[in-house]
């Protein structure tokens, strides 16, 4: 391939014919890509069109079945992560491994503390200072003095960010799907950093599942499909919007996300509050939830959504307020309470609130109305199989095998899988907390689809920390902040944009 | 971007006043036990009985070093009774077979540090679990160490100067009490102030995150197991040649008192974690426990209920009084 | 006199008990406890469950203690000498109940003929076969004053030449497993044995039970040590056909007195060999007397001693 | 009706079905070992031994199953049995009837499964070292009904005997008690809701929590469980020996660790039939070893060989050195033609 040859002659990381395999899943095919010092590269396509296999290969973290890799005009092997350390090519995970007991500059300079190996001196004042340095070259706020465990997300995010930067000689940043869990305003520190990174010549390699990132961060990107790349486009000239990247990665024409809305007028209350306290999280809330319609909140992490979500589910007791389901007074102390009553929470946090990971379709979707499968406490197989199989094909989960453990399905199909056991629990009322984080577009669209259906039939409660999905998907939204309802409106009577402010500053228009 | 001043324990940063308090808790349960038995017995807090004392905890305490690590670590070691065991077993069985005192001293520690070196390869290397590995070595040292004296226990004539190590005293203090003071401070030393104890307390956090940044774990983790297995081996030499004989089993006790020491001394200092200097506070308070109840004549069983509500109490406090989000 | 009395009464005595668990220790303390309450003297008490590596540390602390006296009766006699010698080296006089401290010049041991014990008991099989049969035994080896017990039986059997000793099961002092197992194995393994010797009155009794569950009916075991459980089991006719009833109340008594003699000036013997009585259902009569072993008692049941 | 339904399940691994082949393998080499030493071995009467050795250790081994499906740690079972057994000697010896003193036992020593469970499972204390503290305090109290000393009164004649010796229709009363107690345990933790809870609690206790299972109430359930699972194989101990001693539990701990973690190791996942196995595999072993009259002595040393045996056979690691080196041989051989 001498056009490779010539490209990598300027360009920081040079990768030609890059195949990896698993089994019989052929990750990457031929992957030519390559990178300029200083570009900010974003990577986009859909669940499992192997984006993160291939920064996983760049991180030492699997070995490559063939194809080479040129760093700096010179061939590499990155066997090891240490190897693609040394090469100068630095990793951020999609879930960062840290060490939450150690403090944020212990977590940067982990394993590269002192010489003298394992009986070498720990010199924090020297650690301290090191860290103070390398957050000035980049500008940052940060406190790096105390564990990452009572650190914030995106707290935790800079630290794995700085652990990266703290090699030495570094040319390449990789970033994989950083901003999964950063609220908005997290969002616009991490770009932040990431602009500073850009500014020192490092070029960075950006993984996103939210399109709309790619105009902010990026200077370039990179859509690949079915472990192939399919077009690397520089986002100035480009003149492509998001309706069009979503069909390049998709490869089909993209239709509408977000289903279409319901009519308002004249339903029944479900669930409604008032004045519902939990000191330290929200005070005085009250809503609405009514059957046939969707209820969309906006609001940051740490707003208060998440223990509002857990609250109406029995986790927390609130000091004050009443809950009201069906017009009659309830208090739950537990989940079992509120399932029982019929109300019903679809968890932000799929792997440790949603899911047995170990376990089988069948058992994940039955688990929450275990009732419906059970006669005199007896289990009966064979209901619970046919009803996870109707399940599956409701959800249109890929593969549709109900005998797979959950571990072994990616993060949008385990998603459909948590949505698919609230679908089981025939409750009254729904929550669903960022019902799509880590889902691709072509998920995103079906499980949009699954909960208006849902709200036919009852009353549905959308939280996210998306306020595009806040506004796209409900029927009547609020804004949600610090702990507070800062706007409350039929969708149709508002924008994204209002939405967005009232969430992200509390400005009631 | 604000730097506080870093204290000791990194945990216990966060920490409000009643925690600092409770922090050194058992430090306070030591001393209030030695008043108490010294104001119930004349004898108790005279030095020879002092000293007595400290030579029964040097011995626990050399046995249970490796293991506050080890547990430390997030790993589990219950393999150390029957290390010592064996080793106490093999240093008899050279004895009685003519070797010097030097040799046998030397095979034991190699019998006892092999236990050591398979759970470290097992457990290190092979990413076995490690409760599960050391109940199987153990079983392994404790078939060795019977089979050697065919079930029964090897007597000692004469232990040569291993016996005199373990009995001999300067300025009224035993020396092996000194050495294993000495031991404690340099473990106290390498534990927090070295990486190695940096490490080894990161790594029951998250281990993975230590390998992808290039920490050696696995060395680490044998190295452990090897340690905690060679002051099992010393602990059993010794207590061999105090008692003039290999016993193939030195007494369950030593297992329970092991995690008891442990574990108690885990609510103190590091606040939730085993610590050397915790450790050492647990084996005082243990040693004072069978000494001051057998003075006042008390029954062997009112130590066991004791300690099980003091360990009880501690684990208590420590859990409630540590942060902590909702529970489940 | 009334001096003397009064001299006494500050006595302080120490007793080291390696085991109170089974009836031999509940004697050995209750005589050591009525003979200072009768003779005169405080006494402080430390129990060490049959564990060698405790019991030392507690004479270590009664050493400190400096007592008149220190009693003992051995977990285990070897490992508990180096702390015994301790209390010697510091002038604690030293009396010794049930066994011997070997390689210890203790003032004064109180104990059963053991070696007359197993020989004693090994005849009563042989004459019960008819002098031929096959039998098997329950050692303990662990102890050298309890394995002399085992040497008794094989010395005895030496004039009965027909008598084959088909298996041999050694106890160890962790029970990791049970005498009753290991008598079952030995009747699997050797399903025509017609007796079990057993060094102590426990193996006995749950030999008896095993062989009873086995349906080997005329099968019986022996042991020694004596006390209400093993009487109850010879009334109630378990297999279990004679037990050595050792006098464990007389041993701590004559500690004791001795103590208080050594105390006055006077000597004591080195060695003193208690009572003991072959009991069988004969002997019994339907009685379980708790109290044989207390000074006269055994006269008055009208029992013989048989050692 | 969904093709979903007709797709087999492919998570029986072929190296799961080689590592339960190789298991058996073992097994029925074992055997055939020591009918050829003693012939006795393969009689009724040897097999009742292996049967009853199994049932007492097997018994504390399925109680500790469920705590192991929880996963939490259980150390005070051995001493909590001790308590438990001292309780029903202590109620034999003052003439209660045999039930009434069995069930008083099961009482005392579910106030400890209580107390472990609550502490653990509601106040969220750590498990091993709160349970060494309760085990402390049960062995200590185990002292108190006699000091110490074993109960026997009124044993002989109470029928406690025959808890042990009886048979049913030719076989011991112990063995059929383990069977039954097994397969109600397998029963109720495969086949109906609550066992579905156990196993939910343990893989994801957050995630159940959330499907509305009383997550706390099955982490107590099986601390009782195991303590009353355990009281009772005390209880069978004390039948055997015909008296009850404090020291009755101290030997179940190891056992029926190795018995649960050798079936786990085997089967890849912690259940009842695993356990049994475990139990089978170990009492069957030993016991053969014993009618060789192999010293006892050897017997640790045999389970432990099993058992680091059975985690290598298991062990990922292993697996993928084995792979590679397979691997590498191939390229070997291809590069070779
Ligand atoms: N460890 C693995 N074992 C087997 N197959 C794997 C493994 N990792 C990835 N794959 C497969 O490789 C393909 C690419 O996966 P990859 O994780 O790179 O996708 P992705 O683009 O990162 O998706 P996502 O957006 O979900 O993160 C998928 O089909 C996946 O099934
Ligand atoms: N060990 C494995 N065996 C088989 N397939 C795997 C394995 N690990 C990952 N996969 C596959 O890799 C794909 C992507 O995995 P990955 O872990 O990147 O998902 P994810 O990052 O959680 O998804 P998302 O990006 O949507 O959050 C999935 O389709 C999954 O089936
Ligand atoms: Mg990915
Ligand atoms: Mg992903």
């Amino acid at each position: 391939m001498p056009n490779s040859v010539a490209i990598a002659s300027d360009a920081v990381l040079a990768l030609s014919g890059i195949s990896k395999r698993f089994g019989p899943v052929i990750a990457l095919q031929n992957i030519d890509f390559d990178l300029q010092a200083g570009e900010v590269r974003a990577l986009l396509g859909i669940n499992g069109a192997g984006k993160s296999t291939l920064v996983k290969i760049l991180s030492g973290l699997y070995h490559k079945d063939g194809g080479e890799i040129r760093i700096a005009g010179a061939r590499v092997e990155l066997g090891s992560t240490s190897a693609a350390r040394q090469a100068g090519i630095a990793s951020v995970q999609q879930h960062p491994e840290l060490v939450e007991s150690l403090t944020g500059y212990e977590n940067i300079y982990l394993g590269t503390e002192g010489s003298g190996g394992i009986l070498g001196r720990l010199d924090r004042k020297a650690l301290q200072q090191r860290a103070l340095e390398l957050v000035a070259r980049f500008g940052l706020t940060v406190d790096l003095d105390q564990p990452l465990g009572q650190m914030s997300a995106v707290e935790k995010e800079a630290v794995a960010i700085l652990q990266a930067l703290a090699l030495d000689e570094i040319k390449v940043l990789i970033l994989d799907e950083p901003t999964s869990v950063l609220t908005e305003r997290e969002k616009d520190q991490l770009f932040g950093i990431v602009a500073a990174v850009k500014a020192r010549g490092i070029a960075v390699i950006y993984i996103t599942h939210r399109l709309d990132e790619v105009f902010e961060v990026a200077d370039s990107f990179t859509i690949f499909r079915g472990g192939r790349v399919i077009t690397t486009r520089s986002v100035a000239d480009s003149g492509l919007r998001v309706l069009e990247i979503a069909e390049l990665m998709l490869g089909t024409d993209l239709a509408a996300v977000y289903p279409d809305r319901a009519q308002v007028a004249g339903n029944e209350v479900v669930l409604a509050m008032q004045g519902l306290t939990l000191p330290g999280a929200f005070a005085d809330v009250a809503l609405e939830a009514r059957r046939g319609e969707i209820l969309g909140i906006f609001g940051l992490l740490g707003s208060g959504l998440d223990e509002l979500s857990k609250t109406l589910f029995g986790v927390f007791r609130p000091m004050s307020g009443t809950i009201q389901l069906n017009g009659k007074p309830v208090g739950f102390t537990s989940p079992e309470c509120a399932i029982r009553a019929g109300i019903f929470l679809v968890p932000g946090d799929r792997k440790t609130e949603g899911l047995t990971l170990e376990r089988d379709v069948a058992f994940n979707t039955t688990l929450a109305r275990l009732s419906r499968v059970t006669r005199a406490a007896f289990l009966r197989f064979r209901q619970a199989r046919q009803d996870s199989a109707a399940l599956a094909d409701k959800v249109e989960l890929s593969p549709r095998n109900t005998y797979l453990p959950l571990s072994a399905f990616s993060g949008g199909n385990q998603q459909k899988v948590v949505v698919a056991k609230g679908l089981f629990a025939e409750a009254d009322v729904y929550i669903f907390v960022e019902p799509t984080v880590g889902v691709d577009i072509g998920a995103r669209a079906k499980i949009y689809a699954l909960i208006r259906e849902l709200s036919r039939r009852a009353a549905v409660i959308v939280m996210s920390s998306d306020a595009e999905e806040a506004y796209g998907l409900a029927d009547r939204v609020m804004a949600f902040h610090q702990g507070r309802v800062s706007l409350q409106a039929d969708a149709i009577d508002t924008t994204r944009e209002v939405l967005l402010a009232a969430g992200l500053s509390g400005a009631a228009q | 971007m604000t730097m506080r001043t870093h204290s000791m324990a990194s945990m216990g940063a966060g920490l409000p006043k009643l925690h600092t308090l409770l922090r050194y808790g058992l430090f306070f349960v030591l001393v209030a036990l030695f008043i108490g038995f010294a104001l119930a017995h004349p004898i108790f807090s005279t030095w020879g009985n002092v000293a007595s004392m400290w030579r029964t905890a040097s011995i626990a305490g050399l046995m249970f070093i490796g293991l506050t690590w080890v547990i430390a670590s997030g790993e589990m070691d219950v393999s150390f009774m029957e290390v010592a065991a064996l080793s106490g077993m093999v240093f008899a069985f050279q004895l009685q077979a003519g070797a010097s005192p030097a040799a046998a001293v030397g095979v034991a520690m190699l019998c006892g540090a092999g236990i050591g070196v398979v759970n470290g390869l097992l457990v290190g290397y092979l990413a076995f679990p490690s409760l599960i590995v050391t109940i199987a070595t153990a079983g392994l040292a404790r078939s060795f160490a019977a089979i050697l004296g065919g079930g029964q226990p090897i007597y000692i004539n004469d232990s040569g100067v291993v016996g005199h190590f373990a009995d001999a005293v300067v300025w009224g203090m035993p020396i092996i009490g000194i050495a294993v003071v000495l031991v404690y401070l340099l473990g106290w030393f390498v534990q927090e102030r070295r990486l190695f104890g940096h490490y080894l307390f990161a790594m029951a956090d998250n281990r993975r995150a230590m390998e992808q940044v290039g920490v050696p774990c696995k060395p680490i983790v044998f190295s452990l197991f090897v340690i905690s297995a060679c002051g099992s081996a010393l602990a059993g030499i010794i207590l061999a040649s105090s008692l003039d004989s290999g016993q193939p089993m030195i007494g369950n006790s030593f297992f329970l008192d092991g995690l008891t020491a442990v574990l108690l001394g885990a609510t103190v200092i590091r606040f939730g974690k085993p610590n050397i200097i915790g450790t050492a506070i647990g084996v005082c308070i243990l040693a004072i426990m069978v000494n001051g109840l057998a003075l006042l004549g008390m029954p062997n069983f009112m130590r066991e209920i004791f300690k099980g509500v003091l360990l009880l109490i501690g684990v208590a406090i420590a859990v409630t009084a540590a942060p902590k989000s909702k529970s489940i | 006199p009334l001096d003397a009395v009064a001299q006494e009464k500050s006595y302080k005595f120490a007793l080291s008990l390696g085991w109170t668990e089974g009836e031999s220790g509940q004697h050995l303390d209750r005589g050591y406890r009525d003979a200072v309450a009768a003779m005169g003297g405080e006494l402080t008490v430390a129990d060490a469950s049959y564990d060698a590596k405790r019991q030392s540390d507690q004479i270590d602390a009664f050493v400190q203690s400096k007592p008149d006296a220190l009693f003992v009766t051995a977990s285990d006699p070897a490992a508990i000498a180096p702390a015994v010698k301790r209390a010697i080296d510091a002038g604690i006089p030293v009396f010794a109940a049930d066994s011997l401290i070997p390689g210890v010049a203790v003032t004064s041991t109180a104990m059963s003929n053991n070696f007359g014990m197993g020989e004693y008991s090994a005849r009563f099989i042989a004459e019960k076969l008819g002098g031929k049969g096959k039998i098997a035994l329950v050692d303990l080896p662990a102890n050298e004053t309890w394995d002399l017990r085992a040497h008794g039986l094989r010395w005895a059997l030496r004039q009965y030449p027909d008598i084959e000793i088909v298996g041999t099961w050694s106890y160890n002092s962790t029970g990791a497993t049970t005498p009753r197992a290991g008598v079952e194995s030995l009747l699997t393994a050797h399903p025509d044995i017609q007796a079990v010797w057993s060094a102590w009155d426990g193996a006995a009794m749950e030999g008896a039970l095993a062989i009873r569950a086995a349906g080997k009916d005329g099968v019986f075991t022996t042991g020694i040590d004596g006390g209400k459980q093993v009487f109850t089991h010879i009334n109630s006719d378990t297999g279990v056909a004679l037990s050595m009833a050792q006098s464990f109340y007389e041993m701590a008594q004559l500690n004791v007195y001795y103590a208080h003699e050594v105390l006055a000036g006077r000597k004591a013997p080195r060695i003193i060999t208690t009572p003991v009585y072959a009991v069988t259902k004969d002997v019994l009569k339907g009685e379980v007397p708790d109290d044989y072993d207390v000074p006269g008692r055994a006269q008055q049941l009208g029992w013989q001693r048989a050692l | 009706m969904s093709k979903a339904i007709f797709q087999r399940p492919v998570q029986l691994s072929l190296g799961r079905v080689v590592t339960i082949l190789l298991l058996v393998a073992i097994y029925v080499g074992a055997v055939v070992f020591f009918a050829s030493a003693n012939e006795r071995f393969l009689s009724w009467s040897n097999g009742q031994s292996i049967l009853r050795h199994m049932s007492a250790s097997g018994l504390a081994a399925l109680g500790l199953t469920f705590v192991i499906i929880v996963r939490q740690y259980d150390l005070s079972f051995p001493w909590v049995a001790s308590f438990g057994g001292m309780t029903t000697g202590f109620l034999i010896a003052q003439g209660f009837p045999l039930a009434a003193a069995i069930v008083g036992g099961l009482a005392a020593s579910l106030v400890f499964g209580a107390i472990n469970g609550i502490a653990v499972g509601l106040m969220r204390l750590p498990d091993i070292i709160t349970s060494i503290a309760t085990g402390s305090i049960a062995f200590g109290l185990a002292y108190l009904y006699s000091n110490g000393v074993s109960i026997y009164d009124n044993f002989l004649t109470s029928g406690i005997l025959s808890l042990n010796d009886a048979r049913i229709a030719g076989v011991p009363l112990p063995p059929l008690l383990f069977l039954g107690i097994a397969i109600a345990c397998w029963v109720l933790l495969e086949r109906t809701r609550f066992g579905r809870a156990f196993h939910a609690t343990g893989e994801n206790r957050t995630s159940a929590y959330y499907s509305g299972i009383r997550v706390r109430s099955y982490v107590v359930a099986s601390f009782c469980i195991c303590a009353l699972l355990a009281t009772l194989a005390a209880i069978l101990v004390s039948a055997g020996g015909g008296q009850a001693d404090v020291r009755m539990g101290a030997n179940l701990m190891m056992p029926a660790y190795a018995s649960v973690f050798l079936g786990t190791a085997v089967f890849g996942r912690t259940g009842i039939p695993a356990t049994v196995a475990g139990t089978l595999f170990m009492s069957t072993l030993l016991n053969g070893f014993n009618v060789m009259g192999v010293p006892f002595y050897y017997g640790d040393a045999i389970v432990s060989g099993v058992l680091i045996l059975a985690l290598s056979i298991a062990n990922p690691v292993i697996h993928a050195h084995v792979r590679a080196m397979s691997d590498l041989l191939r390229s070997r051989d291809s590069r070779g033609a």
